[in-house]
């Protein structure tokens, strides 16, 4: 059981970093580490993308490894396949969450079955980043939280890093993965700082990031969560603290596949579980976390699983998001209800 | 014209590759050598404001009508600077500016007719002014507290669209619903026609749904114009690196016609979008119309352009305002004096106030708005979300939503 | 609880037909109910689609009402929109479930937000009709269950019809249906024959096909399942009986949005639930069924849920699917399970 | 030649339509007018089996490889016939015929060099062939034992792409990465250049992969032959309803060649592609080819022609026959003689003789492949659905699966 380097944490001995930066520097320890990794995607060079997160890299390592392309996304997953195959290893970038649709058959058709289609033969060692999530005030499919339907899609790996630290830690992973890995980056925590140890880990082809991580320990309840949800859930967890509750707090990380282990160990102790992700609810991860864990520690529950998450709707003009995203208060709420009963 | 000389030199660029190749071109090719002999844009008032006469596309204009456009562009323009302005001042989260795209806007506002149909992208605020829209009901979707202000089927133009190219086969869509209604290739009758026009930009040229859209549109012989804005650049993408040639070209591999139109041009642009809707009108759609023009701000004001294009390119495309150059030209033939200019722009004042002062009343919206019109009829489990959700809004939340308007919308 | 009419019932007086006949028979009916009704899609009109579903319809309909397309789904999805927007009721064919993801876009962005974006203002009534599932021994991209995806996305409505009965019902209340529709059709039964009445309902706007219907009573067990399972769990419900288990099968119809009243109903009698999908299982309908399910009525759960799926991976070579299909044995697996614990 | 009049006619057709739109064609128009002039294949043999001289494409041919060509059309031929037989004897689930489709296959497959990689639909067959696949590979995913049974970098041979388009962007990216790699421009040495061939069909063109593949491949100069085989039918969907002018005409909106050749000349479609291929070694790519050829049988095993097309057509086009040609130019110039093409029938019987005998071989796969190479590692979640199905397979299913193998396979 890990704890996260919180700012301000006395062993901390590296500068703070923002998560944005943080993303950069593993993009830039990437390609300096191996030639074979590309940037790709829209505005990525001399714009740095749109929020800043390839910044300075095509100054560094040239027009032929930080590619701006042409504005298409199945373009952009469908040539970063093209180059997989050839033994480039591309990092795609999209520019919202709202935007991967266009490519999302590139990524169904091609990307999660190229490797299953020709029994190994061909691999495509691939990220996609996508920006994820809401609370930025933006406009329009800048704020969406799609990640569920990529867990349904068997043959890619699907991952979400929460602070600086696992931005840096597992961006470096998924490039050096084999696997084609969909990378979301909570977009509403890019400008959020915490001290970033840089350049700590080998990058081997297992990547041991990809696993769920107990965030604070607690012996009432167990919440888990991921991706921009984990902040505000450490902060319910802190508020819950001042009444007595201890909840104990996972961050999953990896939503696909799963890494249950650490919750149903969770779980068995507490028994309750409250999911929480900002994500509508139908068909979700939240709803597959629930089934398993239901599933395989029935007789510690004692009291059925709660979700919390984005109500079942598109989402919402921004100026009523702090009403639609679930905040500390539906967490402490969820987490009453599951203690009451 | 800096603009035309830009887009010569890029084709004899792209031309000289095809040398290289040594293939001379022959009758079965097609490819650089065939189109890249001349560009030329549609132009009938030049940048010093002088009337050129075009041998296809004669336009007879009255003093009222051309004061009415010059009118329309200054307003326009007004109240994009306004929006700007919102924005910086936090009344806004957002705002896609339209400066130095005016007469491409307006000029293909004003050809339509009020049962022709526009299918806008995001920065067409000049078309939304001409087909009637309220500017001010504009300001709801960049203000977040709706997605869309204005009535579409009452001002027959449609919400604005923020996935590119999805609109261009919508619009093509309509288009075919148009032809299959049979509104249209009433001759005798002119105003009985009906088109569709639907606005995209030089960087959405790439995307898989414009494509399909001339496809669709080819196919079936659907009454619309694709009005291809190539204001020069994709955010910070430029657009000879979406395409090798000229974007019109496009037209030619779908077998419909494509006209490159001076988008700075107010004049040439109503001209050719008059007459491709009246072609369409009359069952020879579709036509794609490139209006060459420059997007003279950032590309929306989470941008920051300074990072990727010169100030010189933004300085030698002054030269070349849609608005100045009616302005000269009004003046120098004597078809609108001082006192008129004064009042055009009082007008534009009284709306930019008044465009200020809407923004301001714009509450949030309830929380019942977040259940509101998924489905025509509330759903039981949408029903059970709200009710779960009403507990929540009479309470602070306990710790802030942590909701920053910093960086990077679109 | 009705049951329905099959094959040999006494009750039944009108002829047999097959499914695809049946939703062949559906489309003649809209159509001539209401001229705004249109089919378009790749090789509905002179071929009659590629399993007849639209056989003979351009002959009697034109070539305007039944449009062949060019060969481009966001295409037929995209300009079905602006049809819908023009008054027209669009029925699109999407040829195989493959094939719809790249006019998956315009489902997400445009099909189903339409109506949110402008409050009403704007509606699209279309139905998209994706043959659906496996066992026809097809090659790769044919064979494919992709429909919890679909229920991920708000916005949409998402059913799937069992019997050519509710084949002919449900795709008659989804043309009248103002919200849009996609339309799931399990194409390993488009062959199977019943005897459908014709013409029953009125087509109003508000459709009573679209909930869960008991096809089977029982007070041992609750087996949920839909569309081309339906049959399988129905088969084993029938074994089961031999064992003196009585088994409750009930038939979600609608996905999205679910109904779930009478999977509660009958689960607070049985204590017990499996549900049962081709599908894979992970972040799907039957995550979602399992989940709410629990979180509804788990004092009335005598044990956990149990699941039974398509495994987590693309669609195998069709050699190995009877394999991988959940196939009696595995339901009457999963019902010793449920019943054991 | 029927084919070039079926394409004239087609193209004086759509330029009546703009003739109606009365729009003189002038410098600024694109679109038909300008292109519907002439359309011209460029052919070497004529269907009676002559050759043809073309000012551009000059082919210098031993009678060895000529002997070459027929012969490898002939067996392809000959295993695509044995294929429909397995198909219609239950052996098959499905088979995708390429019948008539020989010459444009062979002759573009027999251009590529070894280190050139071709990217395929699902109906090349001939180009499978002559990159050095065994047919007897291409069986198991049409038995469904497989969903690929060739080694892709062995061959250079990609796998088969089902959803239309994908393949296109693909094989983009993979030519992208040959000019990364600088694998191109290497004129001094000509056998180091490598370029990219993609093959789909006409039905395809419509597609938003295709177009954003030229797109790409137009801005990042990728050394790429989009080879588009025109057989003139998706399905049941005439090429004239996906497009109003000759395909090959859509390069030109790109900026990059494009050019038909007639697909049933082996030796056009030779020198074509090996020029092609040349230019895009040399860093001229890319370049479009249009194949114009017919496609004989129907669409799979799974399809019924007649309900869409008269016999008609295929009769005419009987009279192209791209194998008929080659045989009577061989004969008739004495290159090859009685012996050459007995022995030739009799390799043909023994492959087919051979194909068929080993699809009798192809055995079910286990429970295993499910659950292979789905990622590099197995996942725990895997190994444990894995473990689970075990159980089930000793058991005999209690009621059978309902596997059919009726209708409609794309
Ligand atoms: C599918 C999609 N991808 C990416 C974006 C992000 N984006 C918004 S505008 C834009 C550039 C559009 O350029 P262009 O089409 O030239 O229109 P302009 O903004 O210049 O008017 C991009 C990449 C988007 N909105 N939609
Ligand atoms: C995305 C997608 N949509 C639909 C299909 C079904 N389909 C298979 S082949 C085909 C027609 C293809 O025509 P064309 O591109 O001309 O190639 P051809 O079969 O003639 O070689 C269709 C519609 C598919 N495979 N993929
Ligand atoms: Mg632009
Ligand atoms: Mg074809």
């Amino acid at each position: 059981m890990t704890s996260i380097v919180t700012a301000g944490d006395p062993q901390s001995d590296v500068a703070p970093s923002t998560f944005a930066k943080a993303l950069n520097d593993a993009l830039r320890t990437a390609m300096e580490r191996d030639d074979r990794v590309l940037v790709l995607g829209e505005d990525v060079g001399r714009l740095g993308g749109v929020f800043r997160v390839t910044d300075g890299l095509q100054k560094d390592f040239g027009e032929h490894r930080v590619i701006d392309t042409p504005l298409a996304e199945s373009g952009i997953i469908g040539t970063a396949v093209g180059l997989a195959y050839r033994g480039y290893r591309p990092v795609t970038e999209i520019q919202f969450d709202g935007f991967v649709w266009p490519g999302f058959d590139q990524i169904v058709s091609q990307v999660a079955k190229v490797s299953y289609r020709s029994q190994g033969k061909l691999r495509v060692p691939m990220v996609i980043r996508v920006p994820y999530g809401g609370g930025i005030g933006a406009v329009e499919h800048h704020s969406e939280s799609p990640e569920s339907i990529f867990c349904h899609v068997a043959g890619i790996r699907v991952v979400s890093p929460a602070t600086p630290q696992d931005g840096y830690d597992m961006l470096l992973e998924a490039i050096a993965c084999d696997d084609p890995v969909v990378f979301f980056e909570p977009k509403r925590r890019y400008w959020e700082k915490a001290p970033v140890q840089r350049d700590t880990r080998s990058s081997g082809s297992v990547p041991t990031t990809f696993s769920s991580l107990v965030r604070r320990a607690g012996s009432d309840v167990t919440v888990v969560t991921y991706g921009p949800s984990v902040k505000t859930v450490l902060a319910a967890a802190e508020a819950a603290a001042a009444d007595d509750v201890a909840v104990e707090v996972i961050d999953l990380r990896t939503l696909s596949p799963l890494d249950l282990g650490p919750v149903l160990e969770s779980v068995r102790h507490t028994g309750r579980l409250v999911v929480v992700s900002e994500a509508p609810l139908e068909a979700s991860i939240t709803s597959e976390v629930a089934a398993r864990v239901t599933e395989e520690a029935f007789y510690s529950l004692a009291a059925p699983v709660q979700r919390v998450g984005g109500s079942d709707t598109p989402y919402p003009p921004s100026r009523v998001e702090p009403l639609y995203l679930p905040g500390v208060d539906r967490v402490l709420d969820a987490i009453d209800r599951v203690l009451d009963s | 014209m800096q603009a035309k000389t830009t887009a010569v030199e890029a084709v004899q660029q792209a031309s000289r590759r095809v040398e290289v190749a040594g293939v001379p071109g022959t009758a079965v090719m097609s490819g650089l050598r065939a189109v890249a002999a001349d560009v030329e844009s549609v132009q009938l008032l030049s940048p010093e404001g002088e009337r050129v006469e075009h041998p296809r596309f004669a336009l007879d204009i009255s003093a009222e009508e051309l004061r009415g456009l010059y009118r329309d562009m200054v307003l326009v323009r007004r109240f994009d600077r306004e929006g700007n302005a919102l924005q910086r001042q936090g009344q806004l989260s957002l705002w896609a500016p339209l400066l130095g795209q005016e007469a491409a806007q307006v000029g293909s506002g004003r050809a339509m007719r009020p049962r022709d149909v526009a299918f806008p992208s995001y920065r067409e605020h000049g078309v939304a002014w001409c087909r009637g829209v309220d500017p001010t009901e504009l300001l709801s979707l960049f203000r977040g507290t709706e997605h869309c202000g204005w009535d579409p089927r009452a001002t027959g133009f449609w919400p604005y669209t923020i996935v590119i190219g999805n609109q261009v086969l919508n619009a093509t869509g309509y288009a075919m619903g148009q032809r299959l209604d049979g509104a249209l290739g009433h001759d005798h009758d002119a105003d009985s026609g009906e088109a569709t026009v639907v606005y995209f930009g030089d960087g959405a040229t790439s995307q898989g749904d414009v494509h399909e859209g001339m496809v669709f549109a080819a196919s079936f012989d659907a009454p619309i114009v694709f009005f291809c804005q190539n204001n020069q650049w994709a955010i910070s993408h430029p657009v000879e690196r979406q395409s090798r040639v000229p974007l019109y070209r496009r037209a030619s591999g779908y077998g419909f016609p494509g006209i490159r139109v001076d988008g700075n041009d107010v004049l040439a642009v109503l001209a050719v979008t008059r007459w491709a809707l009246q072609e369409c009108r009359s069952g020879n759609g579709p036509v794609m119309i490139e209006a060459f023009t420059y997007r003279m701000d950032a590309h929306t004001t989470s941008d920051d352009p300074s990072r990727y294009r010169l100030a010189d390119e933004q300085e030698a495309w002054k030269l070349l305002d849609p608005i100045e150059r009616v302005r000269v030209h009004l003046s120098r033939t004597g078809q609108a004096d001082r006192e008129f200019f004064d009042q055009v722009d009082r007008d534009a004042d009284e709306l930019a106030a008044r465009f200020r002062a809407h923004c301001l009343t714009l509450a949030d919206p309830p929380l019942e708005r977040i259940y509101s019109h998924v489905f025509v009829e509330p759903t039981e489990q949408l029903e059970r979300q709200l009710a779960d959700d009403r507990r929540f809004v009479a309470l602070d939340e306990a710790v802030p939503m942590n909701v920053s308007t910093q960086g990077g919308h679109r």
